[in-house]
């Protein structure tokens, strides 16, 4: 929707500024279609697509049924049908009955058809916890779909980054899976441009510059580590990678850094036991090895089920282990 | 025969009792008794008061999201009070409250539950249910496991399973309905057709006539009822269940109901949906017409209704002590209830959990096993 | 209005060509004309002849597992050709070849798939079609996408699906259906009932009279037809085709038709299926009871059933040797179709796949860049 | 099914040790149920459920509808109704549409319902390609299922291994995804007990010893390393692990072995990128980083969908990689 007077004032959320890349992008192609449980009329349960509809028409922003197969199943024949759909699905947990159309269709059908079939789609799904939400309504499955070949896996959590990266996302000819941090959808104003920008994915963001450690992170849990940066001793230089894309990973960023500050602290809220925390360890001790002072270490979610609310911080890394480990990772 | 019909079926729709509580007398044969009604209208009581007061809780940020069950409560009883206690076994979804309480659950687990504590679900001994069921649509396929497993020990139970008519979208649906009819299994499927699914209208989640035709694809007996009449879902469920037992095989139920408050405490109807249509529902209420059907019999007056209230709202207070006084949950259960045997790597996750980053005993890297200063 | 029906509905069978070649002469008058009821039996009889051809390549060692047709040919012809070539859109199941013939795929494309070799599902520019699906199921729903946007873009035109009866089970055909009909989308559903799901019969696969009667859940217009009645199939086709066409929404075609091979070379049906029914069935060959009709008009004869079946052979040879004559797939089209554009991991990945363990850079690891010795 | 006398004299293969555990395990306890697409009177399609209806009964071992999600979901109602479902799904790439009730349905009951509820089930899946099947018959998603909290995931890789992990898996009290490498289900054989006999789930086995390297691999790979370490120069002592259990991670094993040796290749069919591989090496370099005197290596499927079958040879790890890698690992 058009910046309101609010907007304008204290700046963008997440949600404003996802919902202005849907609805410039929209404006300026008319292949894109929004579809998915509750976006139309609704705005969606988080009112990201709130006014598209009113503007846009029930044609281009469509209430379908409640099947997640079904919607990402008929996105990807929209897709090869020569629109550029951008089906939502409404929490991260909600993904498992579309699985199998994402990982073994979407991202399949080009390799498979040796180019002949593309499937170009934006898969919007909010993720991660810290909202006290019902079960199934908090989960971080980013890695399942970075193992996943084929789809390519964003993770904004600013609201410049969520624009840009996403109208780079429609704009992609390969299938892309849009993660958007739920804790962070109204908690973090920032002025941003009006104009059209796209950030390229697959490069990291260097947060912070530093020379004693590197902490890489995404998601809500990049506004964890801030914290903890915050509190840690005046004469630690800590350098704070924002990730943003999972998948491809922006390995040189990374591993410059840790080749200039040789430790490494990586923050996830998804369980440890191959998350993406694994991946980034194992790519930095395969090129930094001869750099490293101290083991890299992980400070991710446990290997349970994500508990209901009432020990869901007990459960994510937060400020505290995140601190905990970097020190103990300086003084290795 | 080059042109002939092979398959014709239809569907009925039953109503016993009128929205004035009129009943047909016929019909009303052998269903409840004025006993039973009595009894089944003071519990519903009960439970309206628990949903208001849990709409309240979470207004008042003592309770997270939660999905009122206000105007259904006569599907819920009247198919639950057909199933029997102990014997029988329920797979819900979320808007049938009432039917989980007359089978024993106790009611402050459902406020337990959405104060996001696992202990809500850990159903007691004896209570044959499930727990709530957040995803939408997947319940009914354990519903038809667990009749199947009934079937294979021959026992003669049944369960009955809750779903709203959003939820006959997933394709989860569609195999269990396949699953049951094809293996006959003693399961009851109930379809809660409220006419939403959060802001989605029954004829823009399908393209159907009736939702009980979906069972035709499946030759599976099927009925449409007055999901507000109170007899009519208890004699619909009643056969469908006694057939079930009697190895007859599932059944689906359309209880034709209506929602009459927002989906859940964070949902807004207000965006989508016109309150005349709230307020022609309103008048359907399951509840006042069980109510004007009891004054007529002269079984009920505003007296009885006012003690009745008041005894739910002390009732209902004692319920809310409950949830509210219990001992916080131990951060350990994050942990024990993973495995019947904890994991090596989880034990130190839970043992490190606070003194260390993750997976990696601080000692054995070399780093220092007691929290630092930080 | 206490009880009453609210939905009721029936599903039709239709004949038009009996197994003796015998037309109903009314339900054919707006079908085939003899002229292309008999380029169409020349066209099946090279189909066959294909299919024939792969079972045997496959026996030599030649190619891969292959699903044979055989039988079928009927119900993919049929509709095939009730679809208008470089308009409409197919999206197949593996079990309708020669649908896909008819709409221009080469047909050494299907050897290709077969042989492990994704260019055969690299359908040319103009070639209006999916590859073969392997996965049972899921492609309906990439179809009711297709004509959904067909819809959006306000293009005439129709999507044609293909799947088994197995099909039917899996939960995307019930959310494609659902999609499809609640969304009005040009897209028609054809199933190939052929009576088995590799060792599973129909009747343990559903407890449903029909398949066709699934469509009367989401209200979709449904029939049921002689699969091996290529008339029949045809007309059933293009009234669908036409009415989608039209505005008129998706529709459901039940072909009732028979595999007449095992399920693939993979599979031995003599396990599970008796030889009597097989034998049945053979007499109901899509196949003889056309050549049947068309010696009685005196349109064919031995000679030219010998003249056919010659030149199916030479013709097939040829098919054959495009698809064994191709140069060998690139390795590195194992990388440069993942994305559009290759990224650097992967870059890395193809660059060493040779010379080092994976994605790293072995001279980033102070490793050799080149081979060694070992 | 019984032994027959081939079995008796030439061993058997991992086909038959499947058959003989499910025989002997549907004799000793009637709560336990096969099901699954052509399990009954096919046997299966390969043969591994061969003449169990036929000895148990269509009420036990039942051909089901064609639906993945339905097998599953009822197989968690069988668990929970009191039975012992052990449901095959005939593909790994089939997994897909059970996805959803596999790791958020199954996996979560016992935590969700504080262990009020619980499915005892062994979810039995040929794995991996390398024998000319068809697209979506060749893949080896283990990650996936080892970042799933709540399930354990096996693979074991010989007859042996493969019959005790078996009745282990079945008797456990938790889901257990049976991984079987399709491609060893005939191509080798080994004499076992014929007894009832149990390996904990849990436990990697030393193949050979060694002092050199460690070398980690599980599934159908371990023969491919067993081959690479025929052909290492004599002088070269090195350590084969089976992992056998992919979770919970038998990391003792693996921690005592590179501590041990200093260098470690880890070989697995998966996509590099957030494979096993990754959780490995990120354990290896948080417990053994003072130990290790080479980077960990992984050789691995490529970040690309599995080829059909006339490249799957180019895709899947060889003896060759796996050799090259040693070298270059010992070489550091
Ligand atoms: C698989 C899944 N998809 C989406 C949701 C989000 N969601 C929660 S309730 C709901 C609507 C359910 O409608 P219905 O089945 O009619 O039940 P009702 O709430 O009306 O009782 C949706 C879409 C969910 N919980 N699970
Ligand atoms: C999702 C999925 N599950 C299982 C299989 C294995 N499989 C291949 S063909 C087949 C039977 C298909 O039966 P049907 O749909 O009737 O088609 P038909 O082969 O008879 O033409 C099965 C189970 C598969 N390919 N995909
Ligand atoms: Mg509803
Ligand atoms: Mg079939």
């Amino acid at each position: 929707m058009p910046r309101t007077e609010m907007m304008k004032e204290k700046g963008l959320t997440l949600v404003d500024a996802i919902n202005e890349a849907l609805y410039q992008e929209m404006e300026r192609d008319d292949r894109v279609v929004c579809l998915g449980e509750d976006v139309g009329l609704n705005g969606g349960v988080f009112r990201v697509t709130d006014g598209l509809q009113k503007r846009f028409g029930a044609d281009r922003v469509v209430d379908t049924p409640l099947a997640e197969s079904g919607i990402m199943g008929t996105a990807i024949g929209l897709a090869m049908g020569g629109m550029r759909p951008i089906p939502e699905i409404q929490f991260e947990g909600f993904m498992g009955p579309a699985y199998d159309q994402l990982t073994n269709h979407a991202a399949r059908y080009r390799t498979r058809s040796r180019g002949a079939i593309t499937v170009p789609m934006t898969v919007r799904v909010p993720v991660g916890g810290g909202i006290h939400a019902p079960e199934l309504h908090s989960d971080s499955p980013e890695s399942i779909y970075a193992h996943t070949p084929g789809l390519k896996v964003v993770m904004p959590c600013t609201p410049y980054d969520a624009k840009g990266l996403l109208l780079a996302a429609i704009r992609d000819p390969d299938p892309v899976v849009f993660f958007e941090p739920k804790r962070v959808y109204r908690s973090y104003r920032e002025q941003i441009p009006e104009e059209d920008y796209t950030i390229p994915i697959g490069q990291a963001k260097v947060v912070s510059e530093g020379t004693d450690i590197t902490v890489v992170s995404w998601g809500a849990s990049v506004f964890e580590c801030l914290a903890a940066l915050d509190k840690l001793p005046e004469d630690v230089s800590a350098e704070l990678i924002d990730l943003r894309t999972i998948y491809p990973i922006d390995q040189d960023t990374i591993i410059q850094s840790v080749q200039k500050t040789g430790r490494c602290v990586i923050v996830h809220e998804a369980p440890k036991t191959c998350g993406m925390g694994a991946e980034l360890s194992a790519i930095i001790q395969e090129h930094c090895f001869l750099h490293l002072k101290a083991p890299v270490q992980r400070v991710a979610g446990f290997d349970t089920v994500m508990p209901y609310y009432k020990l869901e911080l007990e459960y994510l890394p937060n400020a505290e282990r995140i601190g905990e480990s970097i020190v103990q990772t300086l003084s290795y | 025969m080059p042109s002939r019909t092979v398959y014709s079926a239809s569907v009925e729709y039953l109503q016993i009792m009128d929205e004035e509580g009129h009943v047909d007398a016929k019909l009303a044969k052998d269903t409840l008794s004025d006993e039973e009604i009595l009894k089944l209208y003071q519990f519903m009581i009960d439970c309206r008061q628990l949903d208001e007061i849990a709409f309240k809780l979470q207004r008042s940020g003592r309770m997270g999201t939660y999905p009122q069950n206000k105007g259904q409560e006569a599907a819920a009883v009247g198919s639950g009070y057909a199933a029997k206690k102990g014997v029988d076994f329920l797979v819900p979804c979320y808007r049938e409250n009432a039917a989980l309480f007359l089978h024993g659950l106790p009611m402050h687990y459902i406020l337990l539950h959405w104060m996001g504590d696992e202990r809500g679900n850990q159903i007691p001994e004896g209570v044959n249910m499930t727990p709530l069921s957040i995803p939408i649509g997947t319940q009914m396929l354990h519903a038809t496991g667990i009749a199947w497993a009934f079937k294979l020990k021959k026992e003669p139970r049944v369960t009955i399973t809750y779903f709203g008519d959003g939820a006959t979208s997933e394709g989860d649906f569609h195999e269990a309905m396949n699953f049951a009819s094809t293996l006959q299994v003693p399961c009851v499927f109930f379809c809660q057709n409220n006419q939403w699914a959060i802001s989605v209208p029954r004829d823009q989640q399908m393209n159907s006539a009736t939702v009980a035709q979906k069972a035709l694809a499946y030759d599976m007996p099927t009925i449409q009822v007055d999901g507000n009449d109170l007899l009519a879902v208890h004699k619909a469920s009643k056969d469908a269940i006694e057939r079930a037992r009697q190895g007859g095989g599932p059944s689906f139920i359309e209880a034709v109901t209506y929602r009459l408050a927002d989906h859940t405490t964070a949902d807004d109807a207000r965006r989508y949906r016109d309150t005349k249509e709230v307020d022609a529902w309103v008048g359907k209420d399951p509840m006042i017409r069980l109510r004007k059907y009891l004054e007529r019999k002269n079984l009920w007056s505003d007296e009885k209704q006012k003690a009745a209230e008041e005894k739910a709202k002390i009732f209902v207070a004692d319920v809310v002590k409950a949830a509210e006084t219990i001992e916080k949950p131990l951060i350990s259960d994050i942990f024990d209830y993973t495995f019947a045997e904890i994991p090596e790597e989880l034990e130190r996750q839970k043992r490190t959990m606070r003194t260390s980053s993750l997976g990696q005993d601080p000692t054995q890297a070399g780093l220092a096993a007691e929290p630092t200063a930080y």
